[in-house]
């Protein structure tokens, strides 16, 4: 459906986000930027760096760009404070995404979309409970995302049993495998990993048969591999913020402003998660996971 | 701080330089045994030996470039252990080593000056005298016979005999009481070597003290005041230039066995 | 046969004062206390020693199993570029090019349906090409093989990723193990034996081949003469007649081997390949062959030296699992261990260098 | 001033003819193009016409105000690891210690409410006594500076992270911009200079001050020529007196004041310090350093080559940018340029170093 303006305004928008290139969680959120730029004939850059000081600097690009809208994930929503104020104050509107709910309005952002880590950490420990875990090791697999680790301290919050962290790099999941392997060798009564992304996820179970532990596997965020791994049972879970929308909104929300005065949220949060892909939902999300959009 | 006392006559009896029986061993090889020395003021020490014979290492010693393992080494009759090749200058000793000791990628002017800079200005402002330098070093390059084209071309850019020249050249003007110079003219052309004779004789004359590293008893001879043999890293003896013809050192250099081979080869081949 | 020369390399040591003593005249236990590994032999013991006595898990047979497999894949890459770095040159793609082999081999299984073996030799080949590439480009231009490769890194980071996700739409290889021939491939790549009760990957069993045929290579071949002159002093050795450009050119091969090699033990492992990987491990293979005792410098080193290296690096790691000790400090741990085990393995040669 | 070197030259009353050689034998504009910097400069044009003529963004007030900010970060700390390369060493610790001087700041003035420059000054002090560490550890070892300083760069990595998250539960540090005298450090540090229409972030001019102090220490001062030789050939440099250990300590300490101030400049910028900042930079500013003429080998290099070094490498990262290529592509032209920028500076060197 092609709107009267929709071809011929030239809409361009920036998503500028704390992800590095080839991760696989910021993969799906920019294909679902890309779709949305695609479907409302609106053109999307796409960048990312996990450096606040680089981040900054690339809103700072999109800005000296004119862009008509930048989409931010704030990971560390100090260090992107001045950047994203000089946007908005240049007229540029924003919405944040993923990580910095509780900043976005007080930097003038249009919305945010995304989940809360802590509160999405809290679930998960409620469904660890509900699983009998009693010592569950949290997968931490990069050293600086404060985002993580608010996962893993929300799970602490609900969880009854004990819980503890271990660091890993996602750079090598060989080794992350083998590390998870050690962990679960040196304290046998660690009964549930939980890790904080897809790729992770499949190296645990494999780190669980090698280590001849009975453990049981939960994980953050979905890929065709989490899904069949929750049909094998070997997988409890994937908590799902899907990522996919956090991409696609908010270049719709930039859309519908620009072409139509539409303020989107009311001030208030988008929240595009946390859902749950257990062993009743998993053939279904299957499908959009193997297309690079769950 | 370098060379910088004016020179110093010598006063009579004291050397400037002294070892006593000082040796030196690379794990376990000994490179040097009980070898005495004296440099005195005014005189030419010619050190003579075989390849390997310990001349280099001897030198590095009296140089400050390496601890004496035992011995005694004194300056001025002072015992003295020389723990870096600066404070050898701040005696006024300088020398020029077998290998040279220039740095290949920096212009002949600064490996001219190398450690011994000459800077203009006061505070942070002290800064190299970069003009005088270059003077300096083209004069004292001139008069050496070296002509060349341009003071910031790298040395390692010279040729063998350029390069020589500069490290020889430098170590006459830093010397302000003694010059060690070992092997200074091997690579020397005859017109360069016979510029290098004359300087020793020259700074002999102002009253320093020179020690002189050299295969070639030809051109030890006619500036020799003392000659030091040395084979294996031992003492073969030390002999006043009196006591000795440039025949009998050369016998003695190669070995006196093998003397009537070298004759005959020499016969053969007149040169 | 005209090949004395072996013997020269074997005890040629740049550390401290040691004179050049004739090969034959030393005592064949000195020379084997002069070997260029024997400080990093000492620093191994030394780490086994530490955690296995304070952890309890790291001496059980599933401990050791995790270790060594570990030590396994550095160990392969490790020795490959203590080859390469003997020979004077270094290679940043190495790290990035684990990952291609095992993406490309992905690729062409999951998306096009190219049998397994068929594609790992496509893998393989395209490897080596990269690896002459890379060695053609070093030699002809004469840029220090450090910036070279670090171009070649870079690019290789970008297709990796850039192509991974054109083809398959995501960032990482799915569905690989549904793949036929997965299962005969994991024999030979991702399975295990079970030894005096440690099951044993594989892939240890690769790095002591890999090993053992580096160090015979290195001493007691030609090329492996030519791989020494040429890291020690390329214009000397060039001016005796070595062929210092294929000598290198074929190093950069072996690295490439290597890597591919390792992409393939990674791939029947996990069954799945990020387009992230093996970025950052570049640096863990040099500091595996330099705690092993190869200089930075090249002309000196040796392949059991760089094995040693990747097995204090992956007990080290490991290790510090065990021990549980707080995992933020993991790195700080990690750091001390190394320049301790550095240290161990030059006062230990030095020691023995100079008593000789 | 006892040195009267001079006047023993006025005593030799030399025998030959004195030669009257005019010093400045080459035409100063051959001067010019024979500096090591000319290549690098020849590199940057062409990065800078092929961004300026192929995006809109990069020639505009604001597009320059971004390329120069992000060459500025990288260019001091670029510009002090030239020196330190040129003197023959490396330090790999150089990225996490600008993570860590921020840290200590963060940490010292948000949860010890310590006064934020007492706090700057303790911090540049810890930098200070890290660079020094760095440097007594490489000239007392021997060990090569590149295992060294990977070791304490493991060590800080550690430290950053698990203290910093002892001390404020976090990752990251918060609150910073609340801190008292917070605006004033942001003058200096963390401000904008309109300059022709351009906002021109501090931190450019700190960059071009270190740049023009490193060029004056290099070329017209003692130390500069100490640099050179204990690069060059450290025994020679020793022989001839120079005090090649305090020479590389002293580097070791210039590498990490510059780390603190990158330190600074970021924290002031963005108000805040993750745990992990700085962490991979090492070798951006290597390749920096080497894309702007120095020699890995050491003795060779200037501060003015590394300062474009670091243009080059910040005007591709945003030009990249600008260019809206996609980013999964992002390091393969990374790469190709560098290589790029390389083989120019190469060309142009090579070319001109002959006919000179
Ligand atoms: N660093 C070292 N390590 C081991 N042995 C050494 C070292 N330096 C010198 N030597 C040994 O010490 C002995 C004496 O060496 P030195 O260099 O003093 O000889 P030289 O008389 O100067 O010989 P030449 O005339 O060839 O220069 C030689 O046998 C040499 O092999
Ligand atoms: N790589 C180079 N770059 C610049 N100039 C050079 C280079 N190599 C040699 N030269 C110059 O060329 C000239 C001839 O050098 P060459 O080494 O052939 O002389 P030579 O006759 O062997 O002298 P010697 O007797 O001193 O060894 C010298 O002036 C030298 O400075
Ligand atoms: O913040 C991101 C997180 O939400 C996702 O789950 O994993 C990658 C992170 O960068
Ligand atoms: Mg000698
Ligand atoms: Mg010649």
């Amino acid at each position: 459906v092609t709107t009267e303006t929709g071809p011929s305004d030239n809409l361009t928008i920036a998503v500028v986000t704390h992800g590095t290139p080839g991760d696989s969680f910021w993969d799906v959120v920019k294909s679902g930027a890309e779709q949305a730029g695609e479907d409302l004939n609106v053109s999307i850059t796409y960048q990312g760096d996990g450096d606040p000081v680089k981040q900054s600097s690339l809103i700072d690009s999109a800005v000296a760009d004119k862009v008509d809208g930048i989409v931010v994930s704030m990971a560390n929503p100090d260090g992107l404070k001045d950047s994203v104020e000089a946007a908005v104050a240049a007229g540029i509107p924003v919405v944040t995404i993923n990580s910095g709910l509780e900043r976005s309005a007080e930097f003038g952002a249009l919305t945010h979309v995304g989940q809360s880590e802590f509160i999405a950490g809290q679930r998960t420990g409620e469904k660890l409970n509900d699983a009998g875990a009693t010592r569950v090791a949290c997968v931490i697999h990069e050293a600086g995302n404060s985002g993580l680790e608010e996962r893993c301290s929300g799970v602490a919050d609900t969880f009854n049993g004990t819980i503890s962290n271990v660091q890993v790099d996602i750079a090598n999941i060989a080794d992350a495998q083998n590390l998870i392997t050690s962990q679960l060798l040196s304290d046998p009564s660690i009964d549930a990993v939980l890790t904080l992304n897809s790729g992770l996820a499949t190296a645990a179970t494999q780190a669980v048969a090698d280590a001849g532990s009975d453990a049981r596997v939960a994980t953050f965020d979905v890929s065709s591999d989490v899904t069949d791994l929750i049909l094998d049972k070997k997988v409890l879970f994937a908590v799902d913020q899907q990522p996919y929308s956090q991409g696609y909104l908010p270049v719709t929300f930039l859309t519908l402003l620009n072409r139509n005065g539409d303020q989107v949220g009311g001030g208030q949060p988008v929240y595009s998660g946390p859902g749950f892909v257990t062993l009743d939902n998993a053939a279904e999300v299957a499908e959009f996971a193997q297309n690079g959009t769950r | 701080m370098s060379g910088a006392t004016p020179p110093r006559p010598g006063s009579a009896g004291t050397p400037l330089i002294e070892a006593r029986g000082v040796g030196r061993s690379y794990g376990s090889i000994v490179a040097l045994h009980d070898v005495s020395a004296r440099v005195l003021a005014g005189e030419v020490l010619c050190v003579l030996g075989d390849n390997g014979a310990g001349k280099s290492t001897l030198i590095s010693i009296l140089s400050g470039a390496q601890p004496h393992g035992s011995g005694e080494f004194l300056v001025d009759g002072q015992p003295t252990r020389l723990s870096s090749p600066r404070e050898a200058r701040d005696h006024g000793i300088a020398t020029v080593y077998q290998d040279l000791a220039v740095v290949p990628l920096m212009s002949v002017w600064r490996n001219f000056f190398l450690g011994s800079e000459l800077t203009v200005g006061h505070g942070p402002l002290r800064r190299l005298d970069v003009a005088r330098m270059r003077s300096v070093a083209s004069a004292e390059l001139a008069r050496m016979g070296i002509q060349l084209r341009d003071l910031e071309q790298p040395i390692g850019t010279l040729s063998g005999g350029e390069r020589q020249s500069v490290a020889i050249a430098r170590a006459v003007y830093f010397g302000a009481r003694v010059v060690i110079l070992d092997e200074p003219t091997a690579a020397l052309g005859v017109k360069q070597a016979g510029i290098v004779l004359r300087d020793i004789a020259r700074a002999r004359d102002r009253g320093l003290g020179v020690v002189f590293v050299t295969h070639n008893p030809h051109h030890a001879y006619p500036v020799g005041d003392t000659f030091l043999l040395l084979g294996r890293g031992e003492m073969l003896g030390t002999y006043a230039r009196g006591e000795i013809t440039v025949e009998e050192l050369t016998r003695l250099m190669a070995g006196g066995s093998e003397l009537d081979d070298l004759t005959r080869e020499l016969g053969r081949h007149p040169s | 046969m005209t090949r004395a020369a072996p013997a020269v390399s074997e005890t040629a040591a740049p550390l401290g004062p040691v004179a050049a003593v004739v090969p034959a005249a030393t005592h064949p236990f000195v020379a084997v206390l002069r070997r260029p590994e024997i400080g990093a032999l000492a620093a191994a013991l030394m780490i086994f020693v530490l955690f296995s006595s304070i952890t309890t898990a790291f001496l059980t047979p599933a401990g050791i199993g995790t270790w060594l497999y570990s030590s396994s894949l550095f160990g392969i890459m490790a020795v490959a570029v203590a080859l390469l770095m003997i020979g004077g040159e270094f290679d940043l793609s190495a790290g990035a090019m684990t990952g291609t082999t095992g993406l490309l081999v992905g690729v062409l299984t999951t998306q096009w349906q190219v049998n397994i073996w068929l594609a790992m030799a496509l893998s393989l080949a395209v490897a080596l090409g990269l690896g002459a590439i890379n060695g053609l480009l070093v030699v002809t231009t004469g840029l220090p093989s450090f910036i070279v490769t670090l171009g070649t890194f870079f690019i290789l980071q970008g297709i990796n990723l850039a192509v991974t996700k054109l083809i398959t739409g995501s960032v990482a290889i799915q569905g690989m193990s549904a793949v036929d021939g997965f299962d005969t491939g994991k024999i030979l790549f991702g399975s295990r034996v079970s030894l005096l009760g440690v099951e044993v990957k594989t892939s240890v069993f690769w790095w002591l081949a890999v090993t053992l045929i580096a160090t015979w290579v290195l001493l007691r071949t030609r090329p492996g003469n030519w791989i020494f002159a040429a890291g020690g002093a390329p214009s000397s050795a060039r001016q005796m007649g070595v062929p210092v450009a294929r000598t290198k050119i074929s190093l950069f091969m072996t690295t490439a081997g290597a890597a591919w090699l390792v992409g393939m033990l990674q791939l029947f492992d996990v069954s799945t390949v990020q387009a992230t990987s093996g970025i950052g491990q570049e640096f863990v293979y040099i500091i595996c062959a330099v705690v092993g005792g190869c200089l930075l410098t090249g002309g000196y080193g040796s392949a059991v030296g760089a094995a040693l290296g990747a097995l204090i690096y992956g007990m080290t790691l490991q290790g510090i699992v065990f021990a549980q000790w707080d995992n933020n400090w993991l790195k700080a741990f990690l750091g001390a261990m190394l320049l301790g085990a550095v240290l161990v393995n030059l006062y230990v040669r030095k020691r023995l260098g100079s008593r000789s």
